[in-house]
């Protein structure tokens, strides 16, 4: 055999690179050490207090059962825009049934009517080929609707409110204690860093729930379930050129469904989580504020990958947190933040010689220590919208590196690949 | 039919009366085919022949709507290709299925995870077999890192890996230079010699009487007859395709000009890592064919997107014209391009040259929104609509493009006759430059000769053509003037009066400059 | 199938599957459908329900037209609802601010919320044209951001007035309010719905008519052949998302110019997503999602009738829905089938000319 | 003044113990929470309401507007229903005559115009309408209809004389609330939880801060709305009203007033979660008694509730309709006609209802303005 000839169209990019999980610990070390640098500096003891973290986990559960909807389903291809409606359905199943048998039952049926709704679009973008978003806006639409008339119906009996459940039991929660007190015992030492590492991480540890549990173990598992399994490789495969995976033999309409039908359980847990928040236990009308959308946005935040998503959805419930909590002051300390990060991001690029967006970087780092230099602190009306400010902004600068599934939100027909 | 079993082995494939109608047309007619254990069997026919939809049938992607499949002499019914995986039969796809996004490993694994799971034994078993069809990758390298010919490897490695026996190969050399056919050829007689069969799908006459053992002929869905490649003539087996005398893209007398047309200076398009276009330097006449020959992916596509305006070059120039007219188009728009004379026949005609579902009047303003007829002289910036209608009729009687009216949607014609109203459009409002990439992909035999005829008829008429093709008699046939693309650089100067398609395609290839002038 | 077959039936299908559904669910609530659809009928002859049906239809037209110019090309401008929002305040604030003789004043309210809704969008539009950020994601953020522009436009620290426990922005003098038609105890047509209905004959023209609308169409059709076709997929990006957003910035003006004359704490929300379901009921056509608004505006002014005999309002919400989802299905599985049928059409005419022909079919 | 002396006395061990937020920020410890005292003198005016003769309402046909959420919203809604009933019980109105609707959420003015055109076009007369939105509409279908009568709770922008207003001063039940709160702080710290920062909203806020600092002018307060103005969601996110409540518990405050609407319940299991036999943390409910109609695992935390009395407005009006006298209504439903006040249900303020009386009586009498804004 002669040596074979080849053309390369795309040269092979193979430089060494640090594995997947050392570089995630060293942007959440270096995240760490910004803010509590910003902690520090500004006073602002609320960006690294355990109660901050603790209400962002509160915060970011809903978001990261929907996110990782939203990974199921794009994943397999297929786009949800419904996760808001699925969600919506969560939560008035995961009412309905919890009131009736307790909070397991609330997440189980919580997790189905999600599924009942991820059918639906399964049925409407797979089946009868619809536009992913216009199924997913419709279904939206029909959740809201649904859940409404259902309330009225079987609600407004028993709470004599057609918009509330009557409330429900909830699960106890429980902190690791020893590792707590330890924490605790840290934060009063007072240290820079040492303070603010052991109040996050306190945060973390204190009033756990099973729901905050399965959200911790959703992601690990949605990890192994997609990358290291024959089955997440074929559902995969249905996002990336479903046309080799029916070539192959593999059934693309059922991983499909399948993936949307999770998709859907998972946006119904995220509703169920909402339920079942320590806030208040039961269903109440319009409670999920857009949180199946955040969650999309979390997803495409993260690359399309359960890491990527969990920061993503910690960011915005982090952010979101802050500023329930602290208010416009907290929110203006992040700008201080930001312009660390600024500098660090264009030292960084500097390094690796990319001039020009290492001065862009400088230039957007000087312009957010003006606004904080300036501004003594962020209006309410603006701070209350930070969570969605701060994705605008990483999107706008990150968009380009991200990847999505390469069939993601085409429709495919069976049989009529090449 | 014939009727030459051995009594003894049972034929490895068997399909008999097999029918396939798509809406509209019967892409396959009660056709029969067989073929023994551990042969080559070739399936040749015409572009359009029905070939392809006939192994997607065996391959269980298309259910046929009459006829029988036998493998190994058992009956089978296949639901999937999932049921022909399991008889043994594996398919390397014309158009690669793999995904880009997945590793080797990983588009080898997909569908056959039973077999060893997808852990590092996997791994090992995928190594081996890579290492029989000569492909050098870590099974963890993505699949877009991979050039044409690993593609295809790595497609092998996944029929292999699946334990198929019978494999089909979709025109598998639509994509190689001569080269690397010869190392495909060399692949499929070792492992013919351990025992696989082969269907071997082409066009390619020459081709297929260097590799099969028995030939099979089908034109037009129908079947036409068996061959044997040592006594059948290359004559004979085309007229058994085409079904009369071939059609000969020959030119007859230069047309040649010496004014300028267009002139490409030190064209440069980066790429991520090595540049698409480097130092391209060319200049096409009134009444000229140039033609670019060049295995696919190389800078073609590219080059005609860079003229054409879709991307943007980093550096050089493009003039369009001669003397006072001349004019830098370098960093004109794609419109403004097409408005100063530039017709384009992309290489995909039905993703980058027709609105499917609109109507054909309106796939012919497409490209002329700003031009008369279809665009009002007095009123910029309005569509004359009846002035298209009437324009497309034209284009449909001048052109032969067979359809009941222009008011039917693109996508309900056939191939060759969206490609004759692709054509019709781009000669419309007299182009002073075409630059038509593949004319004919895709497109039947009849409607090759007349696309063929109007490309003549226009480079008589004045017009400079800029030719690329991967159909070498086609380049050659066509072409005043070829020059050889590699790695995004013309690499040669070939005269289409003397050059032969192999030493072409050594130039492509970079192994060798043909002997009249290398650059 | 004919064409007219193929644009009505959908839609005729999809409500009457939506009522049949509605009509099971109302069956096991043990309500009487065929009462329901009795009240919500004779509710149109009720005070101004006929006229108020009209001038939210024209509201739902407009919103309609704007998600439509964004469906066209396939960019899915869910930030109608954002952008028709904060142009509603600040063109409130404009005309609320400035005096300016009668006829000039309308027009600078007209134009400032054109333009608030061009800028507003114009944010998503430049990410998607240059940073390829999804503008799904970024306008449902921008959405939420321009809540809490506006609770800053409107609180009295900015233009804010407060009237008892409202706060609105300043009212606008007389002279900038839209004079409708007024038909006594039957209410008032808004002059605005006019301007709707101009604006469908412009979205008409505009589309079917002019190189704009044409290279709208292909871009939508196919990016690819569009930009082979001399088509600047960043200008029609830009373009379009640009003019979604200024029809958008008319939505909330009728109400503005015609009724309230000030935007107000608790002014309306949700036309932008109702927008949406309109223009997909409409296919994008400006008949269609006539037909769509009046439709929506029907079932929203009269579902408040079903108070009147016990039966829950929520069900029209439902009939909305089941609407919209069978009316894609119903469209999609339409449009293959006579995609197929033309296909075959086409085949057998041309089989009818001359042999049989078999090309194409496996390329 | 005993009492307050001792609540002063627990303030200030309060605050010596707090160790404020995490990381040792929060309230200084060992500041003095200053105590002012509670007014003297100044006799309890007499309610006035309900008239000497009751009035017959048997041939009244009431129409009921309700706000978006409608009956059983355990807010004002349900207040206005209870005013009904009272009538019901105490005028002879049939129950049968009496007709509710309610809106939905944020649907345009023409539907909150036809909801009461319906009303009367079905021979409803009066008609009450529930919640400030209805001011527009009611408006320009009460001046179409100049023989129907008409009242609008929270609302007193329309000058018609078939428009009665039913307004309140929140204020100073507010202000009775941030009294009870500032003297059940130990920390001397407190907080205030507004569900959308509207003027309504604000008033509440306003007022609690006034009756809070006449006790301890050093009070710290802590303030924060779940969303600004226009995101009606922060009425109905307990979750995030948790979040909020919790913050400020974090930040050192001890008794939380909240009036936010459904996202209350998430204050409240806030404060009951950070609630301990050792430092307890209160609640304080607002519009009804809370501690009534909360979940039963909170209730132990609701210490008080600012009443907001719609239903003695609504009462009052129907019974003013039918003896035909709807001048004898207050102008303003406020702490000298019960308009407003505060509840002793759990009897987690008996201690101080004497000083709180005070208040009130020193509000009436007019010795102390509240202001209805910061």
């Amino acid at each position: 055999m002669t040596a074979p000839a080849t053309s390369r169209p795309v040269p092979a990019a193979r430089a060494r690179r640090l594995p997947g999980w050392a570089t995630s610990m060293l942007v959440v070390l270096v995240g760490l050490v910004v803010l509590s640098i910003t902690a520090t500096l500004t006073g602002q003891l609320q960006l690294t207090s355990a109660g901050t973290a603790q209400a962002a986990v509160q915060l970011l559960l809903p978001i990261l059962f929907a996110g990782l909807g939203g990974l199921w389903a794009e994943r397999a291809g297929v786009i949800n825009l419904g996760l808001e409606g699925m969600m919506i359905l969560g939560t008035w199943g995961a009412a309905w049934a919890g009131y009736q048998w307790g909070p397991w039952a609330a997440l189980a049926a919580g997790a189905v009517f999600g599924a009942l709704g991820g059918l639906l679009h399964a049925v409407a973008t797979v089946t009868f080929g619809v536009n992913h978003i216009v199924s997913g806006v419709a279904i939206t639409l029909l959740g809201a609707g649904v859940t409404k008339y259902l309330s009225t119906l079987l609600f407004l009996p028993v709470s004599a409110n057609p918009r509330q459940s009557p409330p429900l039991r909830g699960f106890d929660s429980f902190s690791i204690t020893p590792l707590t007190d330890v924490l605790d015992a840290l934060v009063r030492a007072n240290l820079v860093f040492v303070t603010d590492v052991a109040g996050i991480l306190q945060g973390l540890l204190t009033g756990l729930t099973p729901t905050v549990l399965l959200g911790a173990l959703a992601v690990p598992v949605t990890y192994l379930l997609l990358w290291r399994t024959a089955f997440g490789l074929r559902l995969r495969s249905c996002g990336e050129n479903p046309v080799a995976a029916e070539s192959l033999g593999v059934s693309v309409y059922m991983y499909k469904y399948i993936a949307v039908i999770v998709s859907g359980g998972l946006a119904g847990l995220g509703g169920a989580a909402l339920v079942l928040n320590p806030g208040q236990l039961g269903y109440l009308e319009g409670q999920t504020g857009g949180r199946g959308y955040i969650g999309l946005a979390a997803m495409i935040f993260g690359n399309w990958r359960p890491g990527g998503l969990l920061a993503g959805s910690a960011l915005f419930g982090y952010v979101d947190a802050l500023q329930l909590r602290a208010g416009g002051d907290a929110v203006h300390a992040l700008l201080y933040a930001g312009t660390i990060l600024a500098v660090l991001v264009a030292v960084l690029w500097f390094a690796q010689r990319y001039w020009l967006a290492a001065v862009w970087a400088l230039v957007a780092g000087l312009v957010v220590y003006l606004v904080y230099f300036f501004v003594d602190t962020i209006p309410s009306q603006f701070a209350a919208f930070a969570p969605q400010i701060v994705t605008l902004l990483v999107l706008a600068v990150a968009s380009q590196r991200l990847r999505p599934p390469a069939a993601d939100g085409l429709e495919y027909r069976r049989g009529e690949g090449d | 039919m014939t009727d030459t079993a051995e009594p003894d082995a049972p034929y490895a494939v068997e399909l008999a009366g097999i029918t396939k109608r798509f809406p509209g047309v019967v892409a396959n007619r009660d056709i029969s085919l067989r073929v023994r254990q551990g042969e080559v069997h070739a399936l040749c026919g015409e572009n359009g022949a029905g070939k392809s939809t006939l192994m997607k049938i065996l391959y269980g992607q298309l259910r046929p709507d009459e006829g029988t499949i036998a493998v190994n002499g058992e009956p089978v019914v296949f639901r999937s290709p999932a049921d022909a995986i399991r008889v043994g039969i594996g398919m390397v796809h014309q158009h690669f299925m793999l995904a880009d996004n997945l590793t080797i490993a990983e588009n080898v694994l997909l569908g056959a995870e039973r077999r060893l799971g997808i852990g590092a034994k996997a791994k090992a078993e995928i190594a081996r077999l890579a290492a029989t069809v000569g492909l050098d990758d870590d099974p963890d390298t993505l699949v877009e890192h991979l050039g044409v010919a690993d593609r295809q490897r790595c497609e092998i490695i996944k029929v292999l890996y699946r334990g198929a026996r019978i494999v089909i190969l979709d025109e598998p050399t639509a994509v190689l230079v001569p080269q690397e056919v010869e190392d495909l050829f060399e692949t499929i007689r070792g492992m013919q010699a351990e025992g696989y069969t082969f269907l071997f799908i082409s066009h390619k006459l020459d081709e297929v009487r260097a590799i099969a053992d028995s030939i099979t002929v089908i034109r037009r869905g129908t079947y036409v007859g068996t061959a044997d490649p040592r006594e059948v003539t290359t004559r004979k087996l085309a007229e058994m395709m085409v079904g009369s005398e071939l059609p000969s893209p020959q030119t007859r007398e230069s047309t040649v000009t010496d004014r300028e047309v267009l002139r490409i200076e030190g064209l440069q398009l980066a790429g991520e890592g090595a540049p698409l276009l480097d130092g391209i330097d060319l200049v096409v006449h009134a009444g000229e064919v140039l033609g670019i020959a060049g295995v696919e992916g190389n800078g073609q596509t590219e080059l005609v997107e860079t003229i054409m305006g879709i991307r943007r070059a980093t550096a050089g120039r493009i003039v369009l014209g001669h003397g006072d007219r001349a004019r830098d188009i370098t960093k004109a728009t794609t419109l403004e391009r097409r408005e100063a004379g530039i017709g384009y026949i992309p290489e995909d005609r039905s993703r980058h040259a027709l609105l499917a579902s609109q109507p054909l009047w309106a796939n012919r303003v497409l490209g002329h929104q700003t031009r008369p007829p279809v665009a009002r002289r007095r009123l910029i910036g309005l569509i004359n609509r009846a002035a298209a209608r009437k324009d497309t009729q034209r284009i449909v009687e001048e052109f032969d493009v067979r359809t009941p009216g222009v008011d039917v949607p693109a996508a309900a014609l056939s191939g060759g006759n969206q490609q004759k109203l692709v054509i019709g459009r781009e000669l419309s409002g007299d182009p002073v430059l075409l630059i038509a990439a593949h004319p004919t992909r895709g497109v039947d035999v009849g409607a090759q000769a007349g696309i063929w005829d109007e490309l003549r008829a226009a480079r008589h008429r004045g017009l400079a053509v800029l030719l690329i093709s991967a159909d070498l008699d086609e380049l050659i046939g066509l072409s005043d003037t070829i020059k050889v693309m590699l790695r995004g650089r013309l690499v040669a100067d070939a005269d289409p009066a003397t050059v032969t398609p192999e030493q072409l395609g050594a130039a492509m290839t970079g192994a060798d400059g043909p002997e009249e002038g290398a650059a | 199938m004919s064409r007219l077959q193929t644009t009505l039936l959908p839609p005729l299908l999809a409500v009457l599957f939506a009522a049949l559904l509605c009509s099971i669910a109302l069956l096991i609530s043990g309500d009487n459908p065929g009462a329901a659809l009795a009240v919500m009928v004779t509710q149109l002859g009720a005070g101004t329900t006929a006229v108020d049906v009209i001038n939210t239809g024209a509201v739902y037209y407009i919103a309609g037209l704007a998600v439509a110019v964004g469906f066209k090309m396939k960019l899915f401008n869910i930030g109608v609802e954002g952008q028709f929002r904060i142009a509603a305040c600040v063109a409130a604030i404009v005309g609320g601010l400035l005096p300016l003789p009668p006829v000039l004043h309308v027009i600078v309210i007209l134009l400032t919320g054109m333009l608030v809704g061009m800028l507003w969008a114009l944010v998503p539009a430049l990410l998607r044209a240059y940073r390829g950020v999804s503008e799904v994601i970024s306008t449902i953020m921008l959405n939420a951001v321009a809540t809490g522009v506006i609770a800053w436009l409107i609180s009295p620290a900015a233009f804010g007035f407060v009237q008892g426990n409202n706060i609105s922005t300043p009212p606008i003098a007389p002279t900038g309010h839209f004079p409708g038609i007024d038909l006594g105890p039957s209410g008032t047509i808004f002059g605005m719905v006019f301007v709707a209905a101009l604006l469908g004959v412009g979205y008409w023209f505009l589309l079917g008519r002019t190189r704009f609308g044409f290279e709208l169409t292909a871009s939508g059709e196919s990016p690819t052949a569009a930009t082979a076709g001399g088509v600047e997929a960043r200008r029609m990006v830009l373009i379009a998302m640009l003019m979604s957003g200024a029809v958008a910035g008319l939505i909330g003006l009728p109400e503005v110019l015609g009724r309230e004359h000030a935007y107000t704490l608790v002014a309306p929300q949700g036309y932008g997503f109702t927008g949406i379901a309109i223009a997909l009921l409409g296919r994008n056509h400006p008949a269609g999602i006539a037909v769509g608004a009046l439709l929506w505006a029907f079932l929203d002014k009269s579902a408040l009738a079903l108070d009147n005999i016990g039966v829950p309002r929520e069900i029209v919400l439902i009939m909305q829905g089941v609407i919209v989802l069978s009316v894609v299905v119903a469209y999609e599985i339409v449009r293959r089938y006579a995609m197929a049928a033309e296909q075959r059409r086409v085949a057998a005419e041309l089989r009818a000319q001359q042999q049989p022909v078999a090309e194409g079919a496996a390329t | 003044m005993a009492a307050a002396l001792l609540a002063g006395a627990l303030v200030m061990t309060g605050c010596a113990r707090d160790t404020g937020a995490a990381g040792g920020g929060g309230s200084a410890g060992g500041e003095a929470c200053a105590t002012g005292t509670a007014p003297s003198g100044g006799a309890a005016a007499a309610p006035t309401s309900a008239a000497a003769t009751k009035p017959d309402a048997s041939s009244l046909k009431v129409g009921v507007a309700y706000d978006i959420g409608g009956r059983g919203d355990q807010s004002f809604n349900d207040s206005a229903y209870a005013g009904i009933e009272k009538a019901v019980a105490d005028f002879g109105l049939a129950e049968a005559n009496v007709k509710e609707l309610t809106a939905a959420p944020n649907e345009p003015e023409d539907a909150a115009a036809t909801r009461l055109r319906q009303l009367a076009a079905d021979g409803y007369n009066p008609i009450i309408a529930v919640g400030f939105k209805y001011a527009t509409p009611l408006a320009k279908v009460a001046a179409e209809l100049p023989n129907t009568q008409f009242a609008i709770v929270d609302d007193n922008s329309i000058d018609l004389p078939n428009v009665t207003s039913l307004v309140f001063a929140e204020e100073q039940g507010s202000f009775l609330v941030g009294v009870a709160a500032a003297l059940k702080s130990k920390a001397c710290h407190i907080g205030f939880v507004g569900g959308v920062d509207v003027p309504l909203i604000q008033k509440f806020e306003a007022g609690y801060t006034q009756g809070a600092k006449a006790v301890a002018p050093n009070i710290k307060i802590e303030s924060k709305y779940i969303t600004p103005a226009g995101d009606f969601t922060g009425f109905q996110d307990p979750q995030k009203g948790n979040v909020v409540a919790t913050g400020e518990l974090d930040a050192g405050a001890d008794v939380i007033y909240h009036a936010a609407g459904a996202s209350g319940a998430g204050v409240f299991s806030a404060v009951k979660a950070k609630s301990t036999p050792d430092s307890p943390k209160y609640a304080i409910g607002v519009d009804s008694d809370q501690y009534l109609t909360a979940d039963p695992a909170v209730r132990d935390v609701i210490i008080t509730s600012m009443l907001k009395r719609v239903d003695v407005a609504v009462y009052d009006f129907i019974g003013a309709v039918a003896s035909n006298n709807l001048g004898a209504l207050p102008k303003i439903f406020d702490l000298k006609v019960d308009g407003v006040g505060y509840s002793t249900t759990g009897g987690q303020v008996d201690d101080i209802v004497a000083q709180l009386d005070a208040y009130k009586n020193a509000i009436i009498n007019g010795s102390i303005t509240v202001q209805s804004t910061k």
